[in-house]
């Protein structure tokens, strides 16, 4: 059953000088209790979808067209009222700088007990402490943090309280902006396992933002992977991170070093993320791409679907699958 | 024959004036051990990589091999002489032989002067080049050996012009003019995108092969370190807990500690399935390590004994050494766990 | 703390020294000296002179003089004035009262206008309110203070004849109790408007641009994700995020409240240590002057004490070091 | 940057009518006409003076003095202000701590009073005063700086440069100095105003330089003429709010161009 | 015997007009009188040194021997009346009967004594003027006679100035007369009472019940401090305040001239600005330049644009008030410019292109700034590129009256109370020389003119003296100060009005009553 379905969504900055168009004719299902990551380079426009899921961009700066539905609802069709209903409620969001996700001024504990009376205004005191430590005990984190300010705690930490804010309500669906990326390897794992763990004792639906392809191969069951705004390729891990089909992916693939594996020769990607506020004719990867054809500079590839909801937007893959 | 660098017991504490809360003001003074009683040795033209997570001073650690900072004890020797009296020498020409490539790139270069300032200007203090157009001459030959082509595309920009993998490319280039005898990379590519660390790594391994220069890599990245070092030590809190060469250290390493960090490590491939090795507990931060090992909170293998004292460092294999006084007999005990 | 404040008053203390002594020299190598002006213009007499200059010790080198005030001071006497002889502390006493009154309540009161108008500026930055509000800030800010205090006496006193044009009382009845203190309300309106009008500009731009900047800060994105209303995340987190500089420089302004406001003082008559600092100066009034320095430095220091362990209450992130 | 343009232009106005004060005055200045406060008209445009002066003249004149008061208090106690917090905030340890203690005592000095004393020492000359104002006026960039060259101490590009062995004199004039003066700049703007404000101030006081014609003292020559000729001060006071209003759009204009972190909508 | 109004002079008072007439003879009593000033008081110890701002006010609570009235005659005070012995070297003061001090206690002839000798002792402000006193007797209690070392008609003037007011000998004997408790709660023997000092606020003063003189008609003067004469003038307008002596800004007096509500006096002082110049060293020690600078100023000009028609125009070498001494045929140049160009050129200057010969700085201090613009703008006409060093008084005395480190400068003051104070001014090392003139026959001069007594003779020595000084040229005077007084018409009895004029000294409110 799909829970979040995004169709031919578009985001456009507009800033002074130009329009910046970070998400383009995007489409994507989630179905519920996915795990999705969302893979790509820097600026290829991840948390920009994140936030539009949840109308957090600057409404003056930016244009949204498509739709983004939510359990049948388009989200992008409600008023503010209706929206806060859904807000953390239904959907909650873990920033990518949770470093400063909180007020400096206030203690962890104040400004969780007040996102929870947001939803629950008739919670009593200690209640909401209760509730509040519970989560604190969930991602792992001594009971005291719920009386220290932001800045009395390590990035890990706080990236802890950024995830146990997100779970307050325990939502449906919870999107992590690369939310692990900063931390080490061992809290790194740390985390992502109870947030697995939880998410089987919740059924939550995650969607992983990150560009770190390791983290979405072990703790993922769907990638999409996205560049300069679209998506190029979206199935499940183990079929994409397999055997990809769209070069972009591969050639990210290969730029990772194997741990135990042959000291073989790593390819980096030449080039780099083209100007988004720039129009341009057919594939968005063409330039930089090594298998890139006389078509792929004029004509925009179809997205193709194979199997197993597996889908590539390139040139290559379709006619491979045509032949 | 002396190696390239040689450092013993390298320690640097920090002392700060820490009061976490107003209320609660009592302790006056908290020592950070930033780095703490650290020895190993690198040669010419080998890459020795350092790992650890973050905060166990391996930047710290890089700033005292090339005097950015005044170690609190120990020695750094560097070709056979202590790096203090180097520098009370002849400063510029320690500065020269010495390079880093800073953590950041977006920050390594002043944003108010553009590239071809950067990288004349370095020539100039060595007062390397006569004119202006030779030290040019100069940068642009560098340049378009390292791949930035074409170089006078570049000369004109300013830093924030450029992506995180083009400022990392010049600032490789920029210690590269100096032709240096040591190159200290601290996470070079931690902040690039995948895409752009490869080329980067790729980068740096040449000019060590070429200009038979040590490189020390610095990064919590284990996977990537493998790939680049000749060896690697492993860092806990200040101090190295294991150090040898790569293929021991990821294949066969003794520490607990190594042992977990490389069972952490996650791969791009769904369908590798490796054991995990999980602990508990926060990192402990520098300033309340105890009396025994460092890693003794959290170690699965802890004993009464690892809380007494710190172990000492034993000879595992061909230039292989460990910290811990459980080395021989847990070989088993990851694979019954 | 205890600590933190033990330490602060100790450098304060000495800070207070250093520049007492600073003072102490650079008044009386102004040139002249107070034994002349004593003498008056007409037919100044060279005996009493001579004899004053004897009496107070002006004759001795500055060190001695030093040595001797030094110890006046341990003493806890800070001396009598040359000019008025009574003791320097009564003096500043009958003064300090009717300036901090009139500072205070200025200040106060242009913080929080200042600050109310900004933050509503800055909710609604770019709209044409805001502009015509900043507008009016900079030309406020342009005003010479003595000028707008006559304008305001021209029009709200003598034109509309609403409020009374100066001093701090009615002579004519002698008010008591309520009375008095309505009295003084009155006629403390026109030099408080003029000290408004002058420092609310500062306030408003200050909270106008913190309030902006912290609105673009990324926590506020996180508690609009969570559904929180606009105006709870404003008046409890971006308000007290934005805050900050304004406390700042209203420590500034509160530290220098003593000091009197000479401008406004003089133009509205108003009895406070603006005047009297005027006058000891013209008149080199060197113990007076001498006391009123000493006096205003501890008071600066007090004050930046306070505000520093205010400040750390406001924004955790600031330690006490 | 619409602020800035505006502002640049009016200064630029300034500055010409600086220049060009000769060819634009209608009068001599210092000529005492035998039309004692007469009312604006075509002979005298801005009307004239207590002692017959034409004040659409004086007014132009004045630009000079006042505008050289602003800028050159502004640059010096820049100046003063950038050095010192550069070396304080750079060198760091004792020094910082020194220079520290220097500045608190600076600002615990009631200014005002040691315009005051310096002033009656040395003369109420414009330089003295616009000397006495600068060294007055420092403090508050000096802190500035020091936080500035704090926090880019810590900067990887310095210790880059260390790095390469650059000395740490030209660190920091090459430096930390040049990424640091970008919100000095807006604070030296409101020094210019600040100033100008100042030395109307001191005219009030009867401490201003009684050679030149500056707006300060026409304006506080004309209080006592205020109940009934307006003109004498309105012409003055409103070139005063031009020259402030022209920097503070200067100053605010800066500090939007180069912070595009603040971002005003529309 | 010589009476003390034969000393006194009232031969130039026609210059008070009274322009209000005083109404109906029905004074009536009570109320309380509003009056600015622009100072405040410091101490009220009348004796010790100068005060302006006390000045004022202790004119209304303490009493001298003999006063000055508004016509800058010598009147009785304290002492009802006087005389010189013959060979002038004895003055006897009879005093008033049943003169009681605030606090009740009896005043005597011993609190005269006791108050001049302690002036001399303390060096109080008149004490060198007083100099000649040798010693004082009180034969009774109501008696006081004053030895004089040498004849000096001039002493009685100064015995009625300043400085000279009798204080309580009960309360200050045997203390420190500065640090007396007094001086800030004053006892006198005048017609009000002190109640309190506001600080910085007000003082208020009550009518002394017993008072031995005239009482007065008010219950109560109250002082406002008001340092600001913009902000004094516009209280008086709206009414808080009844009078204000900040005086009346001069542009608005054309406002009042034909207004029925408002009275307006005409006060002349033998009070007059000049231009001093150094006589022993600098530009203007030769005597060419001087007298060029004499041919190039403007003195019309500085009269009506800088003084605004207030005051007098200097005419002569003295001031016009004391008529009988006055040397009608010396007088001050007028205007030349062609002459004071060409003495400069006598004088070995020459002209650069712009005209002018060379450039000095004219040291002042506060309250000549728009006679020096005017005074700046005539010097440049004639050659001399003036420039203004204004200081403040402190540092003005330091420079100019200590140091004597100046070319040119400007003074002012009051040159009375007896002609002989120009002895102050131009007498060899006299304290107000500061341009070091000598001349050996004005010195004969001025000594004779304090010997004898009868005004023929007087003005013989006067008038030589005034040829002296045009001859020299040590001084150039430029205005006879002057003001006009605007009271209200419903403030009867005003110290220069008609009522009062001859009997009450400057600011004595005595004679005051509102009627209202
Ligand atoms: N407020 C904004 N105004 C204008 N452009 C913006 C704004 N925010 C983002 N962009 C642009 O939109 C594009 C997508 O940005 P986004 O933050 O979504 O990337 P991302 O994939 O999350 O990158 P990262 O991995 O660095 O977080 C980028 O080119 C970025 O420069
Ligand atoms: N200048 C300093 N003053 C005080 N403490 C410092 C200073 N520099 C580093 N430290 C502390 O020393 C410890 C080691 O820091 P260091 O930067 O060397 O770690 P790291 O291993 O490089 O971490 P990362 O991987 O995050 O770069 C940390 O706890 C840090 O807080
Ligand atoms: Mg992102
Ligand atoms: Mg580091
Ligand atoms: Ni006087």
């Amino acid at each position: 059953m799909t829970l979040l379905k995004m169709q031919h969504l578009n985001i456009t900055y507009k800033t002074q000088e130009k329009a910046i168009k970070a998400v383009r004719d995007f489409d994507l299902n989630i179905e519920l209790q996915d795990s999705m990551g969302i893979v790509g380079e820097s600026g290829s426009g991840k948390s920009t979808l994140a936030m539009a899921v949840l109308q957090l961009l600057p409404k003056d700066i930016t244009d949204i067209s498509g739709e983004i539905i939510f359990n049948g609802i388009d989200l992008l069709k409600l008023n503010s009222e209706e929206l806060k209903g859904i807000k953390w409620k239904e959907i909650a969001y873990v920033f990518q700088k949770s470093m400063n996700s909180l007020s400096p001024v206030h203690k962890i504990g104040y400004q969780l007990s007040d996102v929870y009376k947001v939803h629950e205004p008739n919670a009593n005191k200690r209640q909401i402490r209760e509730r509040v430590c519970e989560l604190f005990e969930l991602v792992n984190l001594p009971s005291r943090v719920y009386d220290l300010y932001p800045h009395e705690l390590s990035g890990g930490m706080m990236q802890r309280v950024s995830i146990a804010l997100s779970l307050i309500y325990y939502p449906k669906v919870l999107i992590l902006d690369e939310s692990t990326t900063a931390l080490d390897v061992v809290t790194q794992r740390q985390i992502l396992e109870e947030i697995m763990k939880l998410q089987e004792k919740l059924n939550l639906t995650r969607i992983m933002i990150t560009h770190d392809v390791s983290i979405v191969a072990s703790t993922c069951n769907k990638i999409a992977v996205m560049y300069a705004g679209y998506l190029l390729e979206s199935g499940y891990v183990t079929d994409v991170l397999h055997s990809p089909k769209h070069p972009y992916t591969e050639e990210l693939l290969n730029s990772y070093p194997s741990l135990r594996g042959e000291k073989g020769y790593l390819k980096g990607i030449p080039g780099y993320l083209p100007d988004l506020s720039q129009e341009h004719k057919g594939c968005i990867f063409a330039d930089r791409c090594r298998k890139a054809m006389e078509k792929c500079f004029y004509n925009r590839p179809e997205m193709v679907e194979f199997s197993n909801q597996w889908k590539v937007a390139c040139h290559l893959a379709g006619s491979e699958y045509s032949e | 024959m002396s190696s390239l660098l040689e450092i013993k017991d390298l320690t640097k504490y920090y002392v700060k004036k820490k009061a976490k809360n107003i209320s609660r003001n009592k302790k006056k003074r908290q020592i950070i051990k930033a780095v703490d009683g650290v020895s190993f040795s690198l040669e010419s033209g080998k890459v020795m990589g350092i790992i650890g997570e973050s905060g166990c001073g391996k930047s710290t650690l890089g700033r005292l091999l090339i005097a950015l900072e005044e170690p609190t004890s120990g020695i750094v020797k560097f070709q056979g002489k202590s790096i203090s009296s180097r520098i009370k020498e002849d400063r510029l020409k320690f500065r020269r032989d010495c390079q880093m490539i800073f953590q950041n790139p977006f920050d390594t270069f002043d944003p108010r002067n553009n590239i071809k300032r950067i990288l004349t200007s370095a020539l100039k203090i060595h007062n390397i080049g006569s004119s202006k157009e030779e030290r040019l001459d100069i940068c642009i030959k560098y340049m378009e050996n390292a791949g930035v082509i074409p170089a006078k595309d570049y000369l004109n920009r300013y830093p924030h012009e450029l992506s995180g993998g083009q400022l990392q490319r010049i600032s490789i280039i920029r210690s590269m003019l100096l032709n240096p005898k040591l190159i200290i990379a601290d996470e070079p590519v931690s902040m690039l995108d995948v895409s752009v660390r490869a080329d980067i790594i790729n980068l740096l391994l040449e000019i060590t092969e070429k200009q038979k220069a040590g490189l020390i890599f610095i990064s919590h990245d284990i996977a990537t370190t493998s790939y680049i070092s000749d060896s690697i030590a492993v860092m806990y809190l200040g101090r190295i807990v294991e150090i040898g060469r790569t293929y021991d250290i990821i294949n066969n390493s003794k520490h607990p500690y190594t042992k977990v960090l490389i069972s952490n490590c996650m791969s791009i491939d769904p369908f590798e399935n490796s054991k995990v090795i999980k602990i508990k507990g926060e990192p402990v931060t520098p300033m309340d390590a105890g009396e025994g090992c460092y890693f003794a909170p959290r170690c699965y293998k802890v004993s009464e004994k690892c809380k007494e004292s710190y172990p000492p460092m034993i000879k595992v294999g061909e230039g292989h050494y460990a910290s811990c006084f459980y080395l021989f007999d847990g070989e088993s005990y990851l694979f019954t766990q | 703390m205890g600590n933190y404040i033990k330490k602060r008053t100790i450098t304060g203390v000495l800070t207070i020294v250093f520049s007492f002594c600073l003072t102490f020299f650079l008044t009386r190598c102004a040139p002249g000296n107070p034994v002349k002006v004593l003498a008056g213009a007409d037919n100044p007499n060279p005996e009493l002179i001579e004899h004053l200059t004897i009496r107070y010790g002006l004759d001795k080198s500055l060190p001695v003089q030093f040595v001797n005030y030094v110890k006046d001071v341990f003493k806890g006497d800070l001396g009598y004035s040359y000019i008025s002889n009574r003791p320097v502390t009564t003096l500043i006493a009958e003064k300090i009262f009717p300036t901090i009154l009139l500072s205070s309540t200025a200040t106060l009161l242009s913080v929080v206008i200042g600050t109310i108008l900004g933050i509503y500026a800055a909710r609604r930055a770019g709209s044409i309110l805001d502009r015509v509000m900043c507008g009016i800030s900079y030309v406020f800010d342009s005003l010479p203070g003595f000028w707008l205090g006559l304008i305001l006496i021209l029009i709200f006193a003598s034109g509309l004849g609403l409020l009374p044009t100066s001093g701090m009382y009615d002579v004519r009845e002698d008010y008591e109790g309520l009375p008095k203190v309505l009295d003084i309300m009155r006629h403390m309106i026109l030099p408080v408007s003029a000290l408004l009008i002058i420092q609310t500009p500062a306030y408003f731009r200050v909270a106008r641009s913190s309030v902006i900047q912290t609105m673009s800060e990324d926590f506020v994105l996180t508690l609009r994700a969570t559904g929180m209303s606009e105006n709870k995340i404003f008046n409890k987190y971006i308000l007290r995020n934005a805050i900050i500089p304004t406390v700042t420089i209203f420590s500034s302004d509160l530290a220098f409240m003593v000091g009197g406001v000479t401008f406004v003082e003089i133009v509205f008559a108003w009895p406070g240590m603006g005047r009297l600092i005027m006058e000891a100066i013209t008149r080199r009034d060197y113990p007076l002057l001498t006391g009123i320095y000493l006096m205003i430095s501890i008071s600066i220091c007090i004050v930046m004490l306070i505000t520093d362990i205010v400040y750390a209450f406001i924004d955790p992130r600031i330690r006490l070091r | 940057m619409k602020e800035l343009k505006i502002g640049l232009v009016m200064l630029t106005i300034l500055i010409l009518v600086a220049i060009f004060a000769p060819y634009i005055a209608t009068k001599d200045p210092y000529l005492l006409n035998d039309d004692l406060i007469a009312e604006p008209s075509a002979k005298y445009i801005f009307g004239t003076d207590g002692l017959g002066r034409d004040v659409f003249s004086m007014v132009i004149y004045g630009t000079r003095t006042s505008l050289k008061i602003g800028i050159f208090v502004a640059a010096v106690s820049s100046t003063i202000g950038i050095l010192i917090g550069g070396v304080a905030g750079y060198i760091g340890g004792k020094v910082d701590r020194i220079i520290s203690e220097i500045i608190n005592i600076f600002l615990m000095l009631p200014t005002f009073f040691i315009t005051l004393i310096t002033i009656a020492i040395y003369g109420s000359s414009l330089r003295n005063i616009i000397i006495v104002m600068a060294l007055t006026s420092w403090t508050g960039t000096a802190r500035l700086m020091r936080s500035q060259a704090i926090s880019l101490r810590e900067r990887t590009f310095i210790k880059s440069a260390q790095t390469i062995g650059e000395s740490s004199i030209s660190i920091l004039f090459k430096h930390i100095i040049p990424n640091g003066i970008f919100p000095i700049i807006t604070n030296s703007t409101m020094i210019v105003s600040s100033a100008i404000l100042s030395e109307a101030g001191l005219s009030f006081l009867g401490l201003g330089d009684p050679n030149v014609v500056s707006w300060g003292k026409i304006i506080a020559h004309g209080k006592t003429y205020l109940p009934r000729s307006w003109w004498i001060c309105t012409f003055p006071g409103l070139a005063i709010v031009f020259t402030v209003l022209s920097f503070y759009l200067i100053g605010e204009g800066a500090h939007k161009l180069l912070n595009p972190k603040i971002r005003t909508k529309g | 015997t010589n009476k003390a109004d034969e000393v006194g002079n009232n031969d130039g008072v026609d210059e008070v007009v009274k322009t209000g007439e005083a109404g109906d003879d029905r004074a009536k009593e009570g109320g309380t009188f509003v009056v600015s000033m622009g100072r405040e008081p410091q101490t009220y110890n009348p004796n010790a040194y100068n005060d302006d701002g006390a000045y004022i006010v202790i004119q209304n609570i303490f009493n001298k021997l003999v006063k000055i009235n508004g016509y800058d005659e010598i009147v009785p005070d304290l002492a009802k009346e006087w005389e010189f012995s013959e060979d002038g070297t004895e003055i006897t003061f009879y005093l008033h009967e049943n003169v009681k001090w605030h606090d009740g206690e009896d005043f005597s002839s011993e609190d005269v004594k006791w108050t001049f000798e302690q002036i001399l002792k303390e060096k109080g402000f008149a004490s060198g003027s007083l100099s000649d006193i040798e010693g004082i007797i009180c034969p009774d209690e109501n008696t006081v006679v004053m030895k004089l070392s040498s004849p000096n008609s001039g002493i009685l003037g100064y015995i009625a100035w300043f400085g000279t007011y009798i204080m309580p000998k009960h309360i200050y004997e045997g203390t420190d007369w500065l640090e007396n408790p007094a001086n800030h709660k004053p006892i006198g023997t005048g017609p009000f009472k002190f109640v309190e000092h506001k600080s910085g606020e007000s003082v208020t003063i009550v009518r002394n019940d017993d008072y031995w003189g005239d009482k007065p008609y008010l219950d109560k003067v109250v002082f406002r401090i008001i340092p600001e004469q913009s902000t004094a003038y516009q209280a008086w307008l709206n009414g808080e305040i009844d009078h204000t002596l900040n005086g009346v800004p001069a542009t608005e007096l054309s406002r009042f001239e034909n207004d029925d509500n408002y009275l307006i006096y005409d006060k002349l002082w033998p009070n007059r600005g000049y231009i001093l110049f150094n006589m022993k060293e600098g530009k203007f020690s030769d005597l060419k330049v001087r007298q060029a600078v004499a041919y190039g100023i403007d003195r019309d000009e500085i009269f009506t644009k800088a003084l605004k028609g207030i005051g007098l125009k200097a005419e002569y070498f003295i001031s016009p008030l004391y008529e009988w001494a006055l040397n009608k045929d010396v007088k001050l140049p007028e205007r030349d410019i062609e002459k004071a160009r060409a003495l400069l050129e006598e004088a070995g200057y020459t002209a650069d292109e712009n005209g002018i010969y060379f450039t000095t700085t004219i040291d002042t201090y506060p309250g000549f700034d728009d006679i020096v613009e005017v005074l700046q703008s005539n010097f440049r006409e004639f050659g001399i590129d003036l420039q203004h060093n204004a200081m403040d008084d402190p540092t003005y005395d330091e420079k100019v009256w200590f140091g004597r480190d100046f070319e040119i400068t400007m003074l002012g003051g009051y040159q009375g109370p007896d002609i002989s104070a120009i002895g102050n001014r131009f007498g060899a090392g006299s304290v107000m020389n500061l341009g070091d003139y000598n001349n050996p026959r004005v010195e004969e001069l001025l000594k004779e003119g304090v010997i004898f007594s009868a005004k023929e003779d007087r003005a013989v020595v006067y008038k030589e003296i005034q040829e002296l000084l045009a001859e020299d040229l040590p001084a150039i005077f430029l205005y006879e100060k002057g003001a006009k007084i605007v009271v209200n018409s419903y403030v009867k009895g005003y110290p220069a009005s008609a009522e009062a004029v001859e009997k009450a000294s400057e600011s004595e409110f005595t004679y005051v009553w509102l009627d209202k």
